[in-house]
Parts: C-alpha cells; structure tokens; sequence
C-alpha cells in the first residue's frame, strides 16, 4: 500500500471527461504540482470545479489555454480571464455557486446526503433553473450534492499513510473535497513517516487518500 | 478627512464588543482601524479564519495565512483555522452579527445588487450571497454616488445579490437605515443637509424622528 | 467580556423549558460539572438533545429522577434506566433518532440549512411521521434542523475567550452544538490564558461560548 | 474452537488491504485479531476515531480515548480523531469498505433486524442504521441461531434497522450470500452439511455453484 509516487505516477489516473475537483483559493493552496503533470498529459473535457479556478498565476488558466477544460463550477472567476471569456462563449460551460452552497454541495457529495436545503441565492440567478421547497412555512433552494472522478489536493503535511494536514487558511476547500471524489491526488510540502503528525493535528484521514506526491517547491 | 475614512470612522462604532464580524473587499478593511478601543472584535474572513490580524511585518510573511481576497494576514493569538464549509456555517448559521460590505445598488426593499454588472465581464458572487443572507445585520458602506451617479434606488436594476437583507447604510453623507417604510435617514455629516442626501439619491428618503449629526468617534 | 464563572453563575441562565444540547458520548466528555449545578436549580419541562442521554454514572438521570427533564431526543438510551421508563410510559417524550441524522440535524441547525435529505432510515420507524422526497429518482427522508436554546459543553482546554480543545474522542457532539444553540455554556479540565492553546488545536471558536467553568475532578 | 472464533476468524478473512471498517460491539470486536499479517485496515469507531488500536495497558489509559461502546481504547499512530457529523459523514459518505455487526434477524431480501425485540425495553439504534445503509459492504456475523432457534428469515417481523442491506452473513455454520434469488450458500464449516444449515435457518437456502469448505486463515 505505497501511496508514494511522482505527480507524474498520480495524474497518470486522470481520464479525458473526469470531473476534477481542485483545493486552493485563489493563488494560496492550490495543487500547483499536480496541475503542472497534468498539464503535460493528452486528457480533454475535463469539468474543474474550484473556489475559484484560480489566477494568472496559477495552473488551471494553463489547463484552460490547451483546451483541456470544458467545464467549470465555481464561485468567483474573476481573476482567471480564460474562465470569464468560456463563460462568454458558451453560458452553459461555466456555472457560478455562491461559495457556501459550493462548500455545502461538496460536503453532501462526500458525507451521502440527497441533498440540502438553502436560502442563500433566493431571487437571484443562483436560483434559476433550481427546484425549490416550501418547509415549514419558508421557501428554500434544493441543492444538490456535487461529486468528483478525482480530487486534487494541496497538503502542508502528509504522512505516508496519506494522512493530512493542511496549515492556517489552506484547509479552504483541500479539507472537504478528499470525501467527495473517488480517487484522491495529494502533493504535500512534507511527507514524513506514519506517526510524526499528531493525530489532533489531521485534517483527512489517510484512508481516503490514494496517492501522495511531494509538492515542488513554489 | 476623505469620503472613505469618514465612512470607515463612523462604520467602526457599529460593532458590540465581542462581535463577529465580516469584511469585504476594500472599504470594509478600513474600519477595525477606528473601532473603540473597549470594543474587540472577532474579524472572520471567510476563506478560513476567525481572528484575522494586521498584515504581517516584512519577513515576517507566511503564505499558508491570507485573507479572501488572497492577500497576506496574521491571525491574532486565539485565532481559528477552519475549511470553508465550517467557515460557511458560521456565515449561514446567523453567527456573524454585522457583514460590511460595498454595494452597486440598494433599493428601497433592502435588495442588494453588488456582484454583477450587466454586459460586462462576471466576476461571480463569491461568497457575498452567503454573507448577506446569513448574518445577523448588513451594513453597506459605499461612497454615496459613483461618479455623481446614485447607487440607492427605488429598485434595483442590477442582478440582485439577495433579496431584503440590507439592514444599514452608510455613506460619506448619511447613516440611511431600510424599514418598512423604505430608507429612513437617521444621522447627517457635519454640514450636509437632508436636501444634499435626496439630491444624490434615487428614491423617496424618510426622516427619522430625530436625525442627528453622524458620530465619527 | 470576562467569561469565566462558576458553574452555578453559568447554569443560571437556563429556564423552564429550555431545549439543552449535552455533549458527551455515554459516560465520557458530558459536561458533568454543568449538569451537577443544574441538578440544584429550579426549572423542569426541559428537553435533553444528547447522543445518549448518558448512563447510571453520569447525571442526566439524577435530572430525570428529580422530575426535571420532560423531553428526550437520543440515538440510543439502553444506559439509562429512566429514559427507557419514560419511553414506555409516554412515547412520545422521547423521541429516538439514528446517530448521522443526530449529528446531522444538529450541524444543520448551526449552518443554517433548512433541511437534509438521507437515506438512513427510510422503511424504519425512524422515517415514520416524516416527510419523504423523490431526487433523481432516489427517494429520501428530509430531516429537519435541531435547534437548542441551550448547549452544555465539556472541552478539554478553553482559552479566556472561550476557544475550545477536545482531545481524542471527546470531540463528538461537543464541537457541533455550540452552533446550534443561542447560549453557550462550557466547562472545562483547564482555562488557559489566550494564545496559550495553538490555533490549529481549536475545535470551537470563542466568538460562539458564553461561559466557561472549570470541571470538577472526576 | 467455538463458535464465535470461528466466525470472527472467517470473517478476518473479508477485509482486503487498506479497507476501512466498522466493528459492531461484541463478537465483530474478535475480528482484528486474526487479520492475515498482510492486511492493514483502518478500523473506525465512530464515536469519533479513525485507527483504532488495542485495548490500553494497564496504567496507559486515556479517558478521552474510547470506543462507541464507551470503553478505553488505544489509537495507532496515524489515528484521527473527529466529531460525529464527520464520523458519519464517513459512514453515510460511502467510505466504509466494511461494516460488520450483529442481527437479531435477517431476511431473504437482506433486510436486517438488530435493534429493538417488541415488547422489550427498546435501547435505540446508535449508529447501527447509519452503517449498514452507508457501508459498501453488511457483514453479519453472529451464531447461526439463538438458543436453538433460527435467525434468518424469509421475512424479518421485528422492526427494521434497514431495507436491503445485508450482503453476507457468517456464522459457525456457513457463509451465506443475500442475492438477487434470495440466500445462496457459499462455504460451509468443516463437517457441516448443506442440510445441517437448512435446519437451522427459516428461509429457503440455494447452493452456490460451488460450495467450499470455509477457511480460517
């Protein structure tokens, strides 16, 4: 049960249509490694779903300028220009989620929840196109979980059972979505022996982790 | 004093001490600057972490703390780290008492329009409809116009950011609460008439029964 | 903003009628201390939200015997002699729950969602007088938020400002009540200054706890 | 070797390298000991613990470390701890391989019957409704009956833990598979016949294709 491998070896487990869901915020966080093997391999119509799909500086625009993406959810793409101009192009390719129904949607996915209701996107375009339920006298969006093929993750620490653990503000959306994909990619900054991360100190449980690379170096 | 720091002063004596607070992007930044120094705060920024801090000493930077709009901050000691759908419980759980943020229209309903511009590039919502449907008061602080034109409306035209949820707003000429009624001035900066406000406003405005002059300390 | 009492200043607070969370997970990390000051107050018809409702050990059944408790809401109460009588004599005093839709319920409640919908449950006796709802073809129970006036919590650390550590399994339904109820009451092994307990120990942020007490030893 | 070593050493032999997996209390608690030396699994309790270890040495105990059933447990290195929305968002998730636990009845249609008996003082269904639903895999282990009389049924007549759920079941006797065509006998225990299970069970039996001897190791 090796789950150590180069980002090469763990991106090579991505397919052409896979459903990517990617950690990060805006530049902090973000699995830049993996994204940089997968940049090089020959896979298309990848969905990226993402705070954000990242900045100038970040990988997924590359992703995007090789055609490789064909679909994106997020809540913000306002510092990715690739992603606004998809979204010119072909409204239905990009589809925008006010950030906790994206967090919730993500945590459904992957703690086997139908769904969830919410009040948030009421009366705006979040709502278009959405069932919504009257409880107890008021009226929520039925929201639905989100799953992925493969979750891309950003670690500050894994160990080599693939436990993790993610420092200050990078637990964003790297914590949630290990539960909510089938096969899950790691790079971390450090990996160290089973046992060197304090148990209190883990944010996801190795048993859910497939494959860890180490992180380059930014 | 310019109009921003004059709507950051008088936005810092909203706060309770011991509140959650959310700040966006810009403006908002301004205000912990100014709070009452018996007044401490909670600052939440929605990306992760409650008890955000000032932006760190040179060398002293580290990147795994940033704010949510991606710039470097330090966590006070007695900070949390959380991921984003605990940190999105605390938004849509009613624990945040006052979101500030900046708005493109308010209408006279409480409608909130401040992620979209029709015909131009959409930048997304973030985590503003989450913000504002989820805590407990919303406070806009805006410049009064942009360009000499009003952001306060009758009604909204913009895509809307929620529905009903504008509690407060203030500007560097007034403090203009939403009741049923519609928008209620409460308080005037010094030297500015309640005429002044109407002028820069497209909608009815209503006196409150006492309006006073806006407090900046 | 000092939130440091006794347990007797903290329980004062609590009043006929009051819906209390109990953390805890049978005899381990329920707040016993809290409890033990409760058992002196005056107030009855309260309704106990706990995994449990603890065992012969511990002291929701001295509540229950001195007639204070009217409701119970529990995944299991086999450890607990009276909240099985009470069951037998009023079924509907006690209502049990399957222990993911506890916790569920319970985090809904804190994050503001309306409702879930689960799977757990449905051709059972927990989907009985409940709302069932067709997505995609599944069909799923929709469990609604529980909310308690009260939460009574045991932590192993707290700061002054009511940052909570529960160490190990302690953690349980005392991380998730603090948001679902509007007062806070927390008692602790050890109150520590701020900045004392690490950032990335924290389980509860201060900016939800009202009180905080110190336990007793056990 | 009595009966509950031989089921708990049959079903040691369920677990594939890195499956996680939940124990029920009792006789599925027997099982980590007799996993070949080759199979690392991560066992749950999910009263908030992933990596479960061993009973704590004397003067080694950890009050705030204990399982489902309340009693002080070790966690290996590499253990996590978490609260109860996550321990069953693992659970209902879909992110236990195996679930192995108790019945007091089981039917031809894998309905399982576990948590209350009619007319008894009723203890709660714990997490026990949550796993055998969440869980890839319900193993049943158990004495084939109780007492003399059988447990597996065409139809449960206690009140349900679950619709459906059970995929196999181990006991002293058999192996036994819930299939689409109802119980199917996959193994049987070294000198029991086909019809010594028949017997014992109140529920039409089918033979698998090849019926083996059932292994302990």
């Amino acid at each position: 049960m090796d789950k150590v491998m180069s980002a090469e070896q763990a991106v090579a487990r991505i397919r052409s249509g896979d459903v990517l869901l990617v950690g990060g915020f805006l530049q902090r966080g973000s699995p830049e490694t993996l994204l940089g093997a997968l940049l090089e391999r020959d896979v298309k119509d990848l969905t990226i779903v993402s705070n954000d799909t990242g900045t100038a500086d970040t990988k997924t625009i590359q992703l995007m300028e090789k055609g490789m993406v064909s679909h994106a959810k997020a809540t913000y793409i306002g510092a990715n220009r690739l992603a606004g101009q998809m979204l010119i192009d072909d409204p239905s390719s990009v589809e925008l989620v006010p950030q906790g129904t994206l967090a919730e949607r993500i945590r459904a996915a992957g703690a086997g929840l139908g769904g969830i209701l919410v009040e948030v996107g009421l009366g705006t375009v979040a709502a278009e196109n959405k069932d919504t339920l009257e409880v107890d006298g008021k009226t929520y969006i039925l929201e639905k979980p989100l799953f992925g093929d493969v979750a891309l993750i950003y670690a500050t620490i894994a160990d080599k059972q693939g436990n993790l653990h993610m420092k200050g503000a990078t637990k964003n959306f790297n914590c949630l979505m290990p539960l909510a994909a089938d096969l899950v990619l790691v790079e971390a900054e450090k990996i160290v022996e089973v046992g060197e991360l304090d148990s209190e100190m883990i944010h996801v449980p190795g048993a859910l982790v497939d494959c860890i690379c180490q992180r380059e170096e930014d | 004093m310019n109009a921003k720091e004059i709507i950051a002063r008088r936005a810092a004596l909203e706060p309770k001490d011991g509140d959650l607070i959310n700040l966006g992007i810009g403006l908002p930044t301004m205000v912990p600057e100014h709070l009452p120094e018996d007044v401490h705060v909670y600052i939440q920024s929605e990306n992760g972490i409650l008890g955000v801090g000032p932006k760190p000493e040179e060398g002293h930077e580290d990147w795994h703390v940033f704010d949510a709009g991606g710039s470097l901050v330090t966590a006070k000691p007695g900070a949390m780290f959380f991921d984003s759908a605990y940190s999105f419980s605390l938004i849509r759980g009613g624990h945040v008492d006052i979101t500030f943020l900046g708005a493109l229209q308010v209408d006279e309903k409480g409608n909130l329009a401040s992620w979209m511009i029709p015909g131009k590039r959409v930048p997304g919502m973030g985590g503003a409809m989450d913000l504002v449907v989820g805590a407990k008061r919303v406070v806009i602080t805006m410049e009064h116009t942009l360009k000499g034109a009003p952001k306060l409306f009758s009604t909204c035209t913009y895509p809307l950011t929620a529905v009903s949820v504008v509690d407060r707003i203030i500007t560097e000429l007034a403090v203009i609460d939403v009741t049923e009624r519609g928008f209620v001035v409460k308080e005037l900066a010094e030297g500015v008439t309640f005429e002044d406000v109407e002028r820069a406003t497209d909608a009815t405005l209503h006196k409150a029964d006492k309006i006073i002059t806006m407090p900046l300390a």
